[in-house]
């Protein structure tokens, strides 16, 4: 079902924990879907130094987060919002089309944690196409 | 080698040799149609009546209530669908429960798009429906009743023979998805007033792709699959033969100790069920207590997701489910876990685990050991665990 | 021990020792659910998709076109019922032919009580279709066309091709029942504009109880089996995965080299037939001498009835069939050689030897043989041909 670098990053997540007092920290996804996806930022002069993640969810979502998280590090905040959760599909090698919406959890995180820490910031938070492909989100 | 702990028996059970050995001459040697007038085809003509037998024997049924299918899946679509389109001029209401297997409730579905009105039982939190709900629902016309002997999900045995008691008198059909029973629990079709029953080999360590459906004389049933005259021309097609074969045995030798078979499964699945709620936190057990399969374990830890879990568990070599095999891939969590109360993020977090005939002692102290661990690292990831306990949460580590 | 001459491979075939082979590994060890997520039912999952793809190949077809079946009458069942219902919309017409398997026609008679309005299409003396006749017989209410690839009784091969051309033309979806035609007669699903096209793996020495239909891509069809989500969610039912490997691997092996496989069949075949005819007086081949299936040899012989030549060819060890295998047993004559314009008088005579795999030269000599003193024997006792005779009739014995 899985690839061979989706199982690698599900059964050793990189990253996995949370930063205390992060820049900025993004939560995504619905208990009630389960699938929850929280991502936190160390940033500095705009590049991500640091990233870590909590998940609550399927094979899939546990493998996107983690390579989320290694994808940005290093990345300007800029490069990291360009990040899309087609990359994170490429990056993990495939995944199943019952499990895409995973990765698009992944992208929304990263987005909600750049735009936390702008306002946090006191920057403009980006205006984001709602992209959660969930069928069960609350109505 | 990797350790192999196999506890999915509700999705599937290995055939076991001596139902395949019995079933092997009939593949390359005794091949015949039985349809066939010569002897080759008498021959096998003959071993699917003995077939026939074994299961009638085992149900208390008559040898011509029962009729050969392709799985549990066809009979259950056979006995609803059939039942229903035979018996329209009486009524178009059928009752069933909202925990049955999804052979039941889509097939219940597909008649609510045909005209016909179904009402789906509610079930108490540990899974039961009420006899006098089931009462109450029932109107002039009620042609048929629904009920699943025991739930493959959680476990939980209904009250067959009250429910077919109370159908009896109400003059209503009673169906009974016995799918997970047969072979783990005794049934009597005659005593529990069953009309229809509903089985399939492979969940009693015979071949895939074969069940029967009993239907007791005189019900009225049209055919579900129609063309040659097989099965007294009630269910069309060349017999699968060596599968019939296998059924045949498989629930003869599952029911020669029912009694015994059943007790050291219980034995099993108590300790394994008492050791999993005291080792781990925040774990609830699903289903009834003691109205339960002897093999069926379901709980749920909170905090974690199903699928992590039992890729985790694969990792360890362990075998498991997280609600029915037939919806995994699904987003939804089960209807059965919703069903009984839980909320879906409880739900989400189900485990079940199905012993059977493989299952040992070793087994479930190497369960006991490794699961803890598992449960541990997926809260430890989880952000609802790291919430629960920011709020201060008295966690019982 | 006496000799066996097993000569009714259109009724069903023995699963080959290399197929047989092939399946053993799923009954015991490889037994997922393929369902499951745990490692030991992805393999079963993908031994699943493997036969997919070897049925894929031999028609043809994509891969996600093909959903396997409990057999050959399940496979017929789907396609009619499910498109009559699915297309109901459209119109309620449904054009088939008079020839076919009892798993069509009595098909068509349910759905003629459901409100279907059905056209059963005439067979010339050889049992083929009339194009013409189907042209005209297409109304802007007909929604299906099915015709059989190739008659199990008679052999005889309609202009699929063509009709398929039809079909499309007139943008009616196109049905045909290749139960028997598959591993004799190559099949392009694309090249033919095949619609829907059932098989059924014990006709070419796969398992029997599991067969397959091809769905072309958007065809609109509904389900025959509700449940789990099996065979992308249009198929319910825990796989037969040992079954479905057998139709695999049996499906790849007869089309490896289908052509040498007829032509050795063919010579066989021709051999019997004009050894019969030149042997027998009063012998008459039924069906198309060209368009035939490459095992198929029915034969009518006057003045004698089907059965009582069965029993006395079973003496000699020799199986074969009168009729079709389904109805025997049942007192009507077949419905096909009726509909080739036989009367019923001749038509109780009929006697099919279908050869295959095993059939040697040899055999063709024993029962060259042994079939003319039989019919002779017969004819001693028969009112009929004492009449026959009396009445001057000159027979070139
Ligand atoms: C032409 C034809 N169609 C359908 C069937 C039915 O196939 P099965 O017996 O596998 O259900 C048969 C064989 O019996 C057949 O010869
Ligand atoms: C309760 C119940 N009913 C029906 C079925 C369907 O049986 P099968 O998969 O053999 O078609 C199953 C098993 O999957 C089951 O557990
Ligand atoms: S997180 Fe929803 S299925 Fe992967
Ligand atoms: S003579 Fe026996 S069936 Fe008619």
């Amino acid at each position: 079902m899985y690839s061979d670098k989706v199982m690698d990053h599900f059964m050793n997540p990189r990253n996995v924990g949370e930063i205390e007092n992060a820049d900025g920290v993004g939560t995504v996804g619905n208990a009630k879907c389960g699938d929850i996806m929280k991502i936190y930022l160390k940033v500095e002069d705009d590049v991500i130094k640091d990233a870590k993640f909590k998940t609550f969810g399927c094979g899939a979502a546990v493998a996107s987060s983690s390579m989320a998280t290694e994808l940005i590090i290093g990345k300007t905040l800029d490069d990291a919002w360009n990040i899309s959760n087609k990359a994170v599909i490429e990056a993990l090698e495939g995944l199943p089309p019952v499990k895409v919406h995973c990765s698009v959890l992944a992208e929304d995180a990263i987005h909600e944690a750049i735009n936390d820490y702008r306002v946090k910031k006191g920057l403009e938070p980006i205006h984001v196409e709602h992209k959660d492909l969930h069928g069960c989100e609350e109505e | 080698m990797k350790r192999l702990v196999y506890m999915d028996h509700a999705a599937t059970t290995p055939t076991s040799t001596e139902v395949l050995n019995e079933m092997l001459p009939y593949f390359t040697e005794k091949f015949g149609n039985p349809s066939s007038v010569y002897s080759i085809g008498r021959e096998t003509k003959s071993a699917i009546e003995k077939a026939r037998e074994q299961v009638a024997k085992v149900l208390n049924a008559d040898t011509n209530e029962i009729f050969f299918t392709g799985g549990g899946s066809e009979a259950d679509n056979w006995a609803l669908k059939g039942v229903a389109m035979a018996n329209a001029g009486k009524g178009k209401h059928i009752i069933t429960t909202s925990i049955e297997h999804h052979a039941i409730l889509h097939v219940c579905e597909y008649l609510e798009k045909n005209g016909y009105k179904v009402t789906y039982l509610p079930v108490d939190k540990d899974g039961l429906i009420s006899i006098d709900e089931l009462k109450n629902a029932v109107t002039d016309e009620t042609i048929l009743v629904s009920v699943m002997f025991a739930n493959n999900e959680i476990g939980t045995i209904q009250n067959i023979a009250e429910i077919g008691k109370l159908c009896r008198e109400k003059k209503v059909y009673f169906h009974t998805d016995a799918v997970q029973a047969v072979g783990n629990v005794p049934i009597d079709v005659k005593e529990m007033n069953i009309d229809l029953l509903s089985l399939s080999a492979h969940k009693f360590y015979g071949p895939k792709g074969v069940g029967a459906l009993y239907i007791r004389k005189g019900v009225k049933i049209q055919q579900l699959i129609h063309g040659g005259g097989q099965e007294k021309s009630r269910r069309a097609g060349t017999e699968n033969v060596p599968g019939i074969i296998g059924l045949g045995k498989a629930i003869e030798i599952a029911c020669l100790d029912i009694q015994g078979h059943a007790e050291r499964l219980i034995k099993l699945r108590n300790k394994l069920i008492e050791g999993l709620i005291e080792k781990i936190p925040h774990t609830r057990l699903n289903g009834h207590f003691e109205k339960r399969l002897p093999g069926n374990v379901n709980v749920c830890f909170e905090f974690i997701e199903g699928e992590s879990l039992l890729l985790l568990l694969d990792e360890m070599g362990i075998c498991a489910s997280s609600g029915s095999a037939c919806s995994s891939g699904s987003l939804d969590p089960s209807h059965v876990l919703l069903a009984i109360g839980l909320s879906h993020e409880i739900a989400h977090g189900s485990l079940r685990l199905s012993l059977g005939e493989a299952t040992t002692d070793e087994d479930i102290d190497y369960i006991l050991d490794v699961l803890p661990k598992i449960v541990e690292r997926l809260r430890n990831m989880s952000p609802l665990y790291e919430e629960y306990l920011k709020k201060g949460g008295a966690v019982n580590v």
